[in-house]
């Protein structure tokens, strides 16, 4: 449907399936950490995928969140949210035994390593969601990982104590200085970047363009990756309202959120054209 | 109810229930997804003349009980609709009906008559809903030009011919009498209502420009049902319900008024599955139009 | 955004928060109950020349975030409000004004004559959506009958004059245009959408007769903005919003959109002391519009 | 607002009031007895009169119920309601605790003797409601109350242990013979008749209109009221969505069920009127 040739999502893998949720855990102000019995999505989902949740009584259509952890052993998933309007407050409020429409896994998640390597995580607030996965992946394949992370506040940061064992090294940033070193995320960013791999990235589209931009600039032989937001209609393709501004060939062309992301090469997105674009937050 | 219905010119569908434009594209995706079982037909993607890259984001905005879009027809034009999606559409048997639009009656005749030798295509849906048309005026909202568009159209192809309406106007009995004298063989309804939403966070409206969209979804369906309702008390021929319809209850409350078969839109977004599983419901059987007893 | 605002010929109200016809009766109900506080304008139940006692019931019916009803403009006539009621509001607070509706252009005129002389009348509200004007035509969906019956009103009365809009029309702004031409003094918009409930039950529409009814309440907002979007942008007149506002939050998109006041319809039925708390947010200032910074 | 002569309910003593549910009873299939704390209910509520409730998240518009007990030293009103549809099945979930709002008391109730008589209470089916208040009052007013409730099945009569203790008789009649007598509520009725001054009934519309045909034929000197439904827009005369047709000094007038109801003299009634009207049951 899309007029790029970026490859797309698999959509076959996708199950809709009813989980229940077995814990809610409050992280800190208006953080979340949901964990789902959803069997088939913890057999399928790798980092950087999404599943389309809702809750009834809820608002219409589905909310994307990325898979934050996977267990396929105990069959759980978890997201970890943030509240921002009706979709993640009812799903904040979810209790254990409720259950939860699934739609997953969707989208393109961010690709992993054929050699070993050094990987940088970069996670901006509630853009840490997807690297508890990822790390789990890289950690598994004896991939070296740092964690870098940024937020307004300490309370804001992720919980080190929820990311996999066996890191190599992690950072915390908060804007006013609340916790670990005071500033923003990207003055810490140029330091980490020696000897990287591989950039993953995820938050407020600034954050992502301006890692973007440093480590083409520091570190161009890395591969960056970033995880981007779209309003989503479907999640699968078919509504067309997660239009991104991407590149293809150099040339800007119109791609799909939900399909040819929600994980982009940094190189394949026109940064520029997603700067222009009205916000999409209400 | 929910067995083979004929909508004009020898196009059968082997049920009811269909699938809206804009909301199944080319019926690709729910083919991955497994989705395609027993509809009886699929609208696809509005298709113009030429590929449409579409508007600037955001183009979607949910607001209670419907959304919001203005997609802009993105599309790869009839050129790739015809030679690399027809082809994959070959032993479907849900029957695949393209929705045509288009700025001038000139670009719809352009499209259908491209479409026109494509075995695989069973009919075409116009959508004459689109700005710009000669002398300013919608053709969806002018008789005169609504039931040119008709003409035209019907003289280019052998498929059947459906005229899609649209809500915003005065009279919709009145568009549909003009295409039925047109020679439209059935006709859908509705498309979209003009709507917006606020964001008072950015002082502006969510969606971009003059903010107005096209509201979709279970808040429209008293709406529809009843420009259904007068379509069907003024037509001839066939009226296929659209509007708001996201379970097989609301399938049955169209085809009770008198709609001859029905479309499922937004649901599709939300619930992937569910345009498959009415027509598994409607199949089955008439279900269960009472309640207990008052008293 | 809560304080003073001018509607026309010199009407001003104390609050931009008034409530919309044939939601509030004339007035006694919220008094007895204490729900008049602080309110800018009560818009009276539409009277016309003769009593009339109104439809058949059953009379509404609810839909998903909304209601439909087909009343029939239940009221006592012109002669019973002058005389039995217009004293009843001498010292309000609120201003009143006079939903006006009939079936031609005389009785329109015949109203807003006898209520002229009237001092606790502050204005008349033309509802120029009732069928069965001459030519068989609605004077609220032709621009010509619409600009005549205001310009004819006009003559006969000192009183502010304002005309309410049916939002089922092609182009709203149209109407909008001619009765502003016609010397309106401000339009109000929009009266209710046409809807249909199907009682499967019963296999009829739940409503008697076509069972086509009016729908109001919170699902037709994103329409009403719409409506009154395009009204703001095409009229220099000032604009009354109403459409589905059941809260402060509701009232203030529609004024930032730039609506000069607005009325609160359904949801003085289900929360009655809405409009009254309504008015004091408002006034007391321009409350939250930020949602906590993302990320 | 109505053209009709008759009495107009009192407005200025209904209060909106947000209530606690503090018990919920199920009393049969699909029939519950709430009880809420609403203390400016309880103080005010008289036999017959109703109150608008509204739960969150539940449909839009209020739904009207019959108070059905009242206890103002409690500070605690009931409801006994039957599951129709949204708004009745929402209320049926409400577990102690949980908020509801209620607007009352509305409409006009049943009249109370001034001098001591003989009462007669007849109620089909859920219209049971209003009597448990009513007979309450009837009892501590030395009047002589009788009892006679008709409905499908045994699970459907009210319970009888939840009527006020003293009452002069009682009668249960079902459709199927699962309790009492088998049979319609109007067949067992002519017995009943014999010296009774006052007659209230409630229930489905075709039974009222012959409990009061009955009652004017068999005993014409009684006063015999009704408590008429409709839908209801509002509950307090503004959305005119619940008119019923009335008789004012014979002729036939458009009254609203809210104001001049819902309890109306039987011969208030026009019952031609009502039954030629269509169902606004959906
Ligand atoms: C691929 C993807 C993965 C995501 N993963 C996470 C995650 O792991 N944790 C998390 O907290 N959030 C995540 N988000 C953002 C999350 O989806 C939004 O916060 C959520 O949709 C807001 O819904 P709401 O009903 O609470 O807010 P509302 O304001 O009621 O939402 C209204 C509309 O705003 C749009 N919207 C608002 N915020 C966003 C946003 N950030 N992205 C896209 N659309 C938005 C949506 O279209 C939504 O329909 C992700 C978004 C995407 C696209
Ligand atoms: C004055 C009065 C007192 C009542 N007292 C009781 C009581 O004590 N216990 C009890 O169980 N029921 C009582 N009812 C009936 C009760 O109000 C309805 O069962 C209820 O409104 C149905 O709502 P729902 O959402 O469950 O059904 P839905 O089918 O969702 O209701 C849809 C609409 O149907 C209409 N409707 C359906 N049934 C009725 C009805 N019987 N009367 C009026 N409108 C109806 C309403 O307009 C409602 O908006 C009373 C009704 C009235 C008018
Ligand atoms: C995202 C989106 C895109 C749409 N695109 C088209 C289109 O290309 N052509 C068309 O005729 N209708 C289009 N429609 C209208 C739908 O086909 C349908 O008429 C409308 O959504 C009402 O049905 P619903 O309430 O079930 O969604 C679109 C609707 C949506 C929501
Ligand atoms: C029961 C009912 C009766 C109405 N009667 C009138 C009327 O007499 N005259 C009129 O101009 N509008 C009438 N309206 C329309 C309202 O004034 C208002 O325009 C409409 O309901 C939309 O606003 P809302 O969504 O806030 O209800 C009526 C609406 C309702 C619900
Ligand atoms: S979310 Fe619908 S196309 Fe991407
Ligand atoms: S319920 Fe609204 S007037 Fe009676």
């Amino acid at each position: 449907m899309s007029a790029t040739l970026l490859p797309e999502s698999d959509l076959s893998r996708a199950r809709d399936e009813v989980a229940t949720c077995i814990r809610a855990d409050g992280l800190g102000p208006g953080l979340h950490l949901l964990t789902l019995e959803a069997p088939e999505a913890a057999r399928e989902a790798l980092p950087g995928e999404f599943a389309q949740l809702q809750v009834v009584p809820g608002p219409l259509l589905r909310r994307p969140f990325s898979f934050s952890g996977v267990d396929p052993g105990r069959g759980t998933v978890s997201f970890y949210l943030r509240v921002y309007g009706e979709g993640t407050r009812r799903l904040a409020q979810l209790s254990p035994g409720s259950p939860v429409r699934l739609l997953g896994p969707l989208g393109r998640g961010f690709s992993l390593p054929q050699v070993k390597g050094s990987s940088l995580l970069v996670a901006g607030g509630v853009g840490a969601a997807p690297f508890p996965h990822l790390a789990g992946q890289l950690l598994a394949r004896g991939e070296r990982v740092r964690w870098l992370n940024g937020a307004a506040s300490a309370d804001q940061l992720f919980p080190l104590g929820l990311l996999p064992a066996g890191l190599a090294g992690s950072l915390q940033v908060t804007d006013d200085g609340s916790s670990g070193r005071q500033g923003l995320l990207t003055d810490a960013l140029a330091e980490l970047l020696d000897g990287v791999d591989r950039v993953y990235a995820c938050g407020p589209n600034p954050m992502l363009q301006a890692v973007a931009e440093m480590a083409s600039r520091l570190r161009p032989e890395a591969l960056v990756e970033v995880s981007l937001e779209a309003p989503m209609g479907c999640g699968f393709g078919t509504c067309l309202g997660c239009s991104i501004p991407l590149l293809s060939q150099g040339t800007a062309v119109p791609g799909l959120c939900c399909r040819q992301g929600p994980v982009l090469a940094a190189d394949q997105v026109d940064w520029e054209g997603l700067r222009r674009q009205p916000s999409h937050l209400e | 109810m929910g067995g083979e219905v004929l909508v004009g010119r020898g196009l059968t569908l082997e049920s009811p229930v269909g699938v809206a434009s804009g909301t199944f594209g080319y019926g690709f995706e729910a083919e991955r997804m497994g989705n395609l079982a027993g509809l009886g037909a699929v609208f696809t993607k509005g298709t113009t003349v030429a590929s449409r890259p579409g508007n600037a984001p955001p183009r979607i905005a949910e607001v209670p009980g419907g959304m919001l879009n203005s997609i802009g027809l993105q599309n790869p034009g009839v050129e790739v609709v015809a030679t690399e999606y027809a082809p994959r559409w070959r032993g479907w048997a849900p029957k695949v009906i393209v929705n045509v639009a288009g700025s001038t009656i000139d670009d719809y005749v352009r499209v259908c008559q491209r479409l026109d030798p494509v075995p695989e295509v069973a009919g075409v849906e116009l959508n004459i809903s689109c700005p710009n048309i000669a002398h300013g005026l919608d053709l969806g909202v002018d008789p005169h030009a609504a039931a040119a568009c008709t003409r035209a159209v019907r003289e280019v192809t052998g498929k059947a011919v459906i005229v899609k309406l649209t809500p915003n106007v005065t009279d919709i009995t009145e568009i549909g009498r003009a295409v039925q004298d047109g020679g439209a063989d059935a006709v859908s309804a509705v498309n979209t209502y003009l709507g917006l939403k606020w964001s008072r966070v950015r002082g502006t409206p969510v969606l971009p420009g003059s903010g107005l969209a096209g509201l979709s979804g279970p808040a429209i369906k008293p709406l529809a049902l009843a420009a259904v309702a007068r379509l069907v008390a003024a037509l001839k021929i066939p009226v296929i319900g659209i509007g708001g319809i996201a379970s097989a209850d609301d399938a049955r409350e169209f085809l009770e008024l008198g709609a001859r078969a029905i479309q499922i839109g937004t649901a599709n977004f939300y619930l992937p599955g569910i345009a498959a599983s009415c027509a598994a419901e409607l199949q089955q059987g008439s279900g269960t139009a009472h309640r207990a007893e008052r008293r």
